[in-house]
């Protein structure tokens, strides 16, 4: 049962070239043949992840979800697609056409692409560049960069508020993700996404950077719900303060494309959860049978959703100023501390498991600490005694 | 190392496509019945007064200079990382100097209310 | 051959952006322009197989320094009316100028033979990169790490809004 | 090496020239510091044109467009803190008008 998935894209490459075909011109249809496999993937796990996650809003909120179109409400996501296709689509008067028309095809176009370098299995990723981390950051630039536009474009003073607002929260919460991002790349020297999940793969799963650097992993999880613009962090469509955000002007499938944008960055950040923190396809039996990998690494990141989906349904929003204040204030210095003692600790020149030990004990106590320091400094600051009010319980 | 970044390049036109051709079929589906009222902007109901060039407040532009600076400071830390392996001890203390240096920049912003949100 | 194609169509497109970077009425347009001309660029820092630079190009200039325009573009928008002219008096002089500096870049790169060496790129260029950071360049990797500072306290104190 | 080396000098040469027709044009100093980083990228491509075509076995080049990186964005963060501070005063972008020093 020894498998190389690989195997199936070089007989392919093989076949190209043996029906006449020059290599160049095989490694292009090779090309195309992944972008559209990954292309594929993207829409098949939209349809599936927005069924799974108001299934499961549903239950946490104490109804059903979605059960009348298909079994269980399964064809109920194509049923929304058809009906997104057929709305009609308004552009403002006032708005700037062509940028309101780009806006959302930036959205979708910068979560497709960062689908090329998300490893699904040994050797079955889009591409394994040598800046595969980084990458990423870039494309999430090029998507907050699509928010700007939105807001800018719709010529709505909520449209553009919501616009600026929505990227001065995922450019602060940018920083604290890369260095959490740099801590993994620190341990194992390299930024290609194969090479990270490859270097956790010792010891049964204890080489998993979740259990090396829990703080790391934590303050990961906290960016990637900003970054990802989900409850708590969910400011830039805050109703009740700027009516929608960004995407007020848009409908139809411009909105759609929006939503799924927002939707599956959600699933990347899960997905860059598990390459970085949880071991990728790291698994039992995964050397002897690599199929296997596709199922550590969906069933991991599908953990990650669920957690992301939970945190979405329960909790309430923050406010702004405590937003930004918790990014600057807390996650800011834990990860730079967190990144100063991580870098003197590896270089002690100690045992494996005793530089894992190490790393893991700083990890405890920053985290610790940090928390220790916020309790202090939240008992004399303004933003308790902004709400300082006792909420009247009504006796039933 | 360009072969890799050929399917980069193929899945950059098609991702860019796609959307373009989502909107062009809903384009040929949907009812196109513009109104003037329609194509007003969204605003509560309220008539709008004025274009929508309203004046920012300078936080943006202090929460957006802030991250530059630590951008370029996580830029020059990703090579660093990955040779960090094949540097010495010394080397450790040169970009822990560099990341305190840096670290100071965000005391300045925080003793400077800088990074208030008022 | 296909490959010299690709990069003609990016060169001209590059290029058209940088010049609706100068001449767009519209200070959003022009910054929007811009990104485009960044985009371009950094298609030929891959092209050159800089990759490290490529992925830095996208991060630090679309997303942070470009930002950081449109939010200066925002914050100092001029009064309705008052936008006299994108370009000023002696725009004529200064493209005749430009583009004698262009035609004189160009004969100079064509009159001058640099010696070519077709090496490949290593495939640890990043680690090297990191590695001079720390030791031939460790100078002048603090001192970038100082400016940056000065840069951060100089534009915080200049922009930052004075409080009664 | 998908071109020749003259082809990306020629590339980088005419941008620095729109950059430098964007510096010395424009009204507005925002549109001016968007020149400036148009003739910086134009350096870049420079830089590591030659990086790649004279000495691709040494990172000297790749360093040192990092290095110029880091100074595009010191030089954007302080020129728009600049400009926006003269807004404040003067309510004007427009360069012509800036000419306290002249007075």
């Amino acid at each position: 049962m020894n498998i190389d998935l690989r195997v199936i894209g070089e007989a392919f490459h093989q076949f190209l070239i043996n029906i006449g075909l020059t290599s160049g011109q095989a490694s292009l249809i090779d090309w195309i043949f992944g972008a559209l496999i990954l292309l594929v993937i993207f829409i098949v796990l939209a349809i599936l992840l927005i069924w799974f996650e108001r299934k499961l809003a549903g239950r946490v909120q104490d109804r059903l979800g979605p059960n009348r179109v298909g079994p269980f409400g399964l064809i109920q996501p194509i049923a929304d697609t058809l009906k997104l296709f057929t709305k009609e689509d308004i552009t403002p008067a006032g708005a700037d056409r062509i940028t309101f028309n780009l806006a959302p095809t930036l959205a979708v176009f910068s979560i497709v692409m960062a689908f090329a370098v998300i490893p699904f299995a040994d050797k079955v990723i889009g591409t394994d560049i040598n800046v595969g981390v980084v990458y990423l950051m870039a494309f999430a630039s090029v998507s907050s960069m699509s928010l700007l536009m939105a807001g800018w474009a719709s010529n709505n003073k909520y449209a553009l508020l919501g616009g600026f607002r929505v990227v001065a929260q995922l450019m602060s919460y940018e920083i604290p993700m890369a260095f959490a991002m740099l801590l993994p790349v620190l341990l194992a020297g390299t930024m290609r996404m194969n090479g990270l999940v490859e270097a956790q793969g010792q010891f049964f799963g204890l080489g998993w950077n979740i259990w090396i650097m829990p703080a790391a992993f934590i303050i990961y999880l906290t960016t990637a719900l900003a970054e990802g613009e989900r409850a708590p962090f969910d400011l830039l469509e805050a109703e009740s303060e700027i009516v929608a955000g960004y995407n007020i002007e848009y409908s139809g499938l411009k909105f759609a494309w929006f939503y799924l944008a927002f939707f599956m960055n959600t699933w990347v950040l899960s997905a860059v959860a598990t390459t970085l923190f949880l071991g990728g396809w790291q698994g039992p039996f995964v050397s002897q049978v690599p199929a296997l990998g596709v199922v550590y690494f969906l069933g991991k990141t599908i953990i990650m959703f669920v957690i992301f989906a939970w945190i979405r349904a329960t909790f309430p929003r923050l406010r702004i100023d405590q937003m930004m204040s918790f990014c600057w204030k807390v996650l800011v210095p834990m990860v730079l501390v967190l990144f100063l003692l991580t870098a003197i600790i590896l270089k002690l020149g100690l045992p494996t498991i005793a530089v894992w030990l190490l790393i893991l004990l700083s990890n405890v106590a920053v985290f610790v600490i940090a928390l220790w320091l916020l309790g202090k400094g939240l008992e004399k600051s303004k933003w308790a005694s902004k709400r300082l009010f006792t909420p009247e319980i009504p006796r039933l | 190392m360009l072969d890799q970044y050929g399917l980069i390049g193929v899945l950059a036109i098609i991702a860019f496509l796609f959307p373009f051709v989502g909107v062009g079929i809903a384009w040929m589906l949907r009812p196109k019945r513009p109104d003037p009222i329609k194509k007003s902007t969204y605003e509560c109901g309220i008539e709008t007064i004025g274009d929508a060039w309203v004046q920012f407040r300078a936080q943006y532009y202090l929460i957006a200079l802030i991250f530059v600076i630590f951008d370029i400071e996580v830029i020059f830390l990703f090579p660093f990382a990955v040779a960090f392996e094949q540097v010495g001890l010394f080397a450790v203390f040169e970009a822990i100097l560099f990341v305190v240096i840096l670290a100071g920049g965000l005391i300045y912003a925080w003793k400077k209310n800088a990074l208030e949100w008022q | 051959m296909a490959l010299q194609i690709l990069f003609l169509i990016v060169a001209i497109l590059t290029l058209g952006s940088a010049i609706g970077t100068v001449i767009a009425r519209n200070l959003f347009h022009a910054a929007l322009f811009l990104i485009g001309t960044f985009a371009g660029v950094a298609f030929f820092y891959v092209l050159l197989q800089a990759e490290f630079l490529a992925v830095s190009q996208v991060v630090v200039y679309i997303g942070a320094i470009a930002t950081l325009i449109i939010f200066a573009i925002m914050l100092t928008r001029s009064v309705m009316g008052r936008e006299a002219g994108a370009l000023n008096q002696w725009a004529g002089i200064v493209a005749v100028a430009s583009a004698l500096i262009i035609a004189a870049l160009i004969w100079l790169f064509t009159i001058v033979k640099f010696d070519v060496n077709p090496q490949p790129v290593p495939d640890d260029a990043i680690a090297q990169i990191g590695k001079g950071f720390v030791s031939t360049y460790v100078i002048p990797f603090e001192v970038v790490s100082i400016l940056l500072l000065v840069a951060l306290i100089g534009a915080i104190m200049l922009a930052r809004e004075r409080h009664q | 090496m998908v071109a020749p080396l003259s082809w990306y000098l020629f590339l980088g040469a005419a941008l620095f020239g729109i950059g430098f027709f964007g510096v010395l044009a424009r009204r507005n100093a925002v549109a001016v510091l968007m020149g400036v980083e148009l003739m910086l990228n134009a350096v870049n491509i420079n830089i590591l044109a030659f990086w790649r075509f004279v000495r691709p076995d040494d990172p000297t080049g790749q360093i040192f467009s990092i290095f110029v990186l880091a100074v595009a964005a010191a030089e954007a963060a302080v020129g728009l803190a600049l400009i926006i501070s003269i807004y404040r005063t003067r309510r004007t972008v427009n360069i012509d008008e800036i000419d306290l020093l002249k007075h």
